[in-house]
């Protein structure tokens, strides 16, 4: 028998002060941090109304899913997104969406059901997606669409077309025979797509060492002969980094890699969901890692804001929340004459 | 007697089952510390352990195969499906595996699949859905899904010491809207038998779990117009409790046969079949069906409202069938 | 015209997409080197190459999958299951996205599921099912199920033009041993629409696939005993074809509804109850069905044949109905 | 973030000569070698008359799957397990049956469709499990018998009992969801299984590169945090020994290993394929290897047995094979009449 080499996963530590030598990457630090922090916490008071006023209010009905706390994940992997690659996102990657251009108003009435909503109010929630902007829907199933994302960049590699495909998924979803068969065939194929794990410790309340053996999701990267990476999830730059590098191989025809983002939810599972089940340290511990927290200490430490600007960043994102929960209450619910509408094509 | 809802009437008939039966376990997500996702299995954990109550990863097909797998080892294995809309990955365990392996090689599965289903919750296309139509479809299983509490604890009872694999599903909507009269002991309800739930004369509703409250609803209704309504509650979808549906058919003349699950290929289809084909000459009017249109559960209430069956439309089908 | 096999045909009806449109091509297990199989892809790969002919890992749900993702950048992808008993390893991805995905967000999943099904070939329990009756009750898909070599090809066209997922079910058994004269060039065969492929007088035979072949063998006996059997022939399981149905029902005033799929369940049930619901006042005798029984599909020669439906079975409930 | 320590695989190379440091092994090196010989000899004199013989007079109809030149690694495995131990054979361990003591007469029985088979012939080839014996049937579905192993070694660990369970499965069961599933349940459960993988290179024409990405399937026991090993799986000693370390630490409440065993398939995917798929090179290079041959090899060498004694094994193997398709034969056909029986308990 031949000695074996594993391939991956190779890790990188994550920084939270982006290293100077960086002068390929396609954003400029600072760029990229003012975006990345703009995104972020348009995503948290996005969700925060959501979850603590909308649904709280009876104004939302159904399951409500929110990042908190991990929103450097779909922010950071969006970023690296050119405009024309495809986005797979699951529940908690709402930062994605906005990074693609899907406005507040649009996810507000997505949420309350309303015709102004990406689905016309036939799915809720995070069931959310949209062809023309390459935004692919998750199914309630994790991982399903881990398949599919293989699926988009087979057609792609086919195509040769530059582009590549994004899908991130929990660490829960990683259980998931689908999971397996997605990665295997998309490594086989040499499929242009970047998996991203945002490892937030639970899922629903099954902490990690429940649901897998191995310490790192990264670790079943090496099943498939791909590069897999750990990057510190709360830190969007570091973020962006491990996925650029991702994004890079794909595009370069090299294949696909597993970056696993480590990171924590700052949340119970669902709105409903206090979370009891975990440790207060946990909470703490992770508070102070708040991703949105710690890119405005960079930001401010490098003089590419001050204090005041940040305000008026936050003001401003406050502003467009409350023009888009009005806009969105004020968009109708659809008529139930649509309700056998497009079942099959031109049905009705 | 107690009164208590649908899901705690499970909840004890599981917990029951447990104190009876070293060999009965549960497994699922979250089912632990948390006590499941619609707390079916709260506090059994702190009374029964980790070994008995078996927190597993994501993974549906897993869940079902270990079930099996330990069925054969002896064990009573109960798989928590989170939501019945996640039956569908575990679909080749149950429909090949487990549903085959009693006639293939003598291998009973003696286990059972919970699966909370039904739509009313604002859940959208994969929190709502019914499937028990696969599984009916599918020799080797049993398919129960009780209405009320008092069946709910006698059935998962019946279900967990039955030697062949049941797919038991839970309607959510009745889980806390549904109480009842529930003796603490043990008692079982049999699989196989349908229960008359409302005695009547003139049309037969043939229906199951939440439908059967809704077929009750308009039964009010209509007793006022002179229109009464039998109600058929048939508690076990495989074996259909033929005798008993017959029974009501031939008493009646008149059939509706109802359900919240969508038409098309919907378990409506066999049973109005076997009405035709087995009591022909009794029928004074066509066999209807009244389900949910051919659709995915939608999410915005204006839609789901007007997908789900309600009293509104059992009347409308009743009032037709009445004056045929 | 050439005469061809049902397997050429479906042979023929691929080539030819996949040399009109380049946005067609093909991915399952072996279907490359091998060409299938069943050799339905055989020499495609020197053809078209690796990228349009993709070998894949034994993972039907990933196949599935990738079928549906690469349909969204705009592919038309053909997936074959190497037997349509391990469809069910692809479940969720069939029932659970391709079939919702339109109506949730409007992202059509034109896709093809070819699933070789039937038995009658000494498969056993895992090579001979017939799952039609799984996808007719799940709405967003179509059924396809050809029973002749002209149909097969012009079916699987139609299916490979669709913009909405097919499950395209082609009987092994008819693979090699139907043959038809079959136009080489480009035609289609409209999905939705059922053949009469024997006209009669007295007995409607709803049936498809296989099944058609041994309603045909069983009419040229009835015939001589003064038993007319009209045939129809679906063709396209979902949507079923009401219209054809209902003037054959009409037509001949009574019905035989006829699979080879499992009784219970099966696509029998929603036939017949279609027709009672709505040609019950044509009807002078009870919908009858025949199908297989409620049982695995066993291996060994004399259960398989007993399993199976056959000319002798059709004959028997035909002199029943013409007795009524 | 913590650096990484990933767990195996563990690379143990295959050794045609047993070493002389193995006092620990419960079976001396002798027994193991006459008991190996003869079980895979058994196996291949009857896989041979199944494909080869009864197969082509049109006696056995439908699939016909056989081990040959892979008989070492269902053999070997066999071998280690206790008589209460569970098995999980796959289609081409019919080795694994003859340990347990399944007879010759029942498995032609079986193959014919006679009721003197395990299945009564409701089920065809090796599509047979026994109860009694421990022998649990596969289902087609690849893969699908993983978790239901995991599932049996949970119930075997809660029982406290002393004994395990062994699964064998192919290089391309790997590939499949359930596998996954299965893999990543045992560990998190640390359920006593060994899994034993007989990667023959192959899935049906399917040529291992087309399967996976990474070098070995061992390399896939990193995700799930247990130990791979990699052993020869043309050397029956060598399965032994591998196996047995990964059942001893079962038994020792230790949980699941996987157990890479490499070897070729020496005949096309089943009776009706030629494998014209496979290189030439690749039949004379492991036609060479022959397990059967090689244990041979061995024996001599060590003055295990002599020539003589090797010709009267096969002649009595011969012998038994030419009376149990003689009793197969003389096995009725199951009566058309009990078609409807046991779909469930006391149906009929
Ligand atoms: C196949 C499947 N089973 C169960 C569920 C119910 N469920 C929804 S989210 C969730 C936890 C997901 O965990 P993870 O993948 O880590 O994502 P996270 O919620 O932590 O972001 C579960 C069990 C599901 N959605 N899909
Ligand atoms: C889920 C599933 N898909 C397809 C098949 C058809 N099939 C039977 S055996 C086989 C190849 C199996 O390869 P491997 O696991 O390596 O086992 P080997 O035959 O090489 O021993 C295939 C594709 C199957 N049995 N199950
Ligand atoms: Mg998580
Ligand atoms: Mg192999």
């Amino acid at each position: 028998m031949a000695a074996m080499k594993p391939v991956g996963p190779v890790l990188v530590q994550g920084a939270t002060a982006p290293s100077e030598n960086e002068g390929d990457l396609s954003l400029k630090q600072e760029e990229i941090a003012r975006r990345g922090h703009y995104f972020m916490a348009l995503q948290r008071e996005v969700e925060d109304r959501i979850e603590r006023k909308l649904y709280r209010q009876g104004k939302i009905l159904g399951g409500v899913y929110v990042g908190r706390g991990q929103e450097a994940i779909c922010v950071g992997a969006g970023l690296v997104s050119e405009q024309e690659d495809w986005l797979y996102p699951c529940h908690r990657d709402l930062g994605l969406y906005l990074v693609r251009g899907v406005t507040p108003r649009e996810i507000f009435a997505q949420y309350m059901g309303r015709v102004g909503g990406l689905t016309r109010g036939r799915e809720g929630n995070m069931h959310m997606g949209d062809l023309k902007r390459r935004i692919v829907a998750i199914i309630s199933a994790m991982a399903a669409s881990v398949p599919v994302a293989t699926g988009t960049a087979m057609a792609l590699k086919f195509q040769r077309s530059r582009n590549i495909v994004f899908n991130i998924f929990g660490d829960g979803a990683t259980s998931r025979g689908d999971w397996h068969e997605g990665l295997n065939l998309a490594s086989v194929q040499k499929a242009p797509v970047v998996f991203i794990c945002n490892n937030n410790q639970y899922a629903y309340s099954t902490p990690l060492e429940k649901q897998m053996a191995c310490e790192h999701v990264a670790d079943r990267a090496v099943g498939y002969g791909m590069p897999g990476e750990i990057v510190d999830g709360n830190d969007v730059m570091a973020v962006y980094r491990a996925v650029k590098r991702a994004a890079d191989r794909a595009r370069a025809g090299e294949g696909p890699s597993l970056v696993e983002c480590k990171t924590f939810r700052m949340t119970g599972h669902s709105a409903h969901d206090g979370g009891d089940y975990v440790p207060d340290h946990l909470w703490t511990e992770w508070g102070e890692k708040c991703p949105i927290v710690r890119i405005e200490r960079v930001m401010l430490e490098r003089g590419w804001t001050t204090r005041e600007e940040l305000e008026q960043v936050h003001a401003r994102i406050k502003r467009e929340a409350d023009e888009a929960i009005e806009w969105a209450e004020n968009s109708p619910y659809p008529d139930a004459s649509t309700l056998t509408e497009d079942v099959y094509e031109g049905s009705r | 007697m107690a009164e208590i809802t649908y899901l705690e009437a499970i909840r004890q008939g599981i917990w029951e089952e447990m104190e009876r039966d070293s060999k009965v376990f549960c497994l699922g997500e979250d089912i632990g510390v948390y006590g499941g996702a619609f707390k079916i299995t709260k506090g059994m954990l702190e009374r029964f352990g980790e070994e008995r109550i078996v927190d597993t990863p994501i993974a549906e097909s897993a869940i079902v195969g270990a079930a099996i797998g330990a069925s054969f080892a002896g064990m009573r294995p109960v798989a928590e499906m989170q939501f019945s809309d996640f039956i569908t990955c575990a679909f080749d365990q149950i429909v090949n595996f487990a549903a085959k392996t009693r006639y293939r090689w003598n291998a009973p599965a003696p286990l059972v699949v919970r699966a909370p289903s039904g739509g009313g919750i604002h859940g959208g296309p994969y929190h709502s859905q019914n499937p028990e139509a696969w599984f009916v479809r599918t020799p080797g299983l049993k398919v129960v899904e009780p209405a009320t509490a008092y069946d709910a604890k006698g059935l998962i009872k019946s279900a967990i010491r039955d030697n062949d694999p049941v797919i038991f599903f839970e309607h959510k909507k009745l889980y806390r809207a549904i109480k009842g009269e529930v003796p603490e002991g043990d008692y079982t309800v049999p699989l196989g038998k349908a229960r008359l739930h409302r005695e009547g004369k003139h049309i037969a509703v043939i229906t199951y779990g939440a439908m059967v409250h809704v077929a009750a609803e308009a039964a009010e209704v209509l007793d006022r117009e002179g229109v009464s309504l039998e109600i058929l509650d048939l508690r076990t979808l495989l074996p259909l409790d033929e005798e008993a549906i017959l029974a009501s058919v031939k008493k009646c003349s008149r059939v509706l046969v109802f359900h919240e699950d969508t038409l098309t290929g919907g378990v409506g289809g066999e049973i109005s079949a076997r009405i035709s084909e087995k009591a022909f000459e009794w029928l004074d009017a066509p066999v209807v069906r009244l389900a949910a249109p051919d659709t995915p559960v939608p999410f915005s209430p204006p839609l789901e409202e007007a997908f789900l069956p309600n009293a509104a439309k059992v009347i409308e089908k009743a009032r037709w069938l009445a004056g045929y």
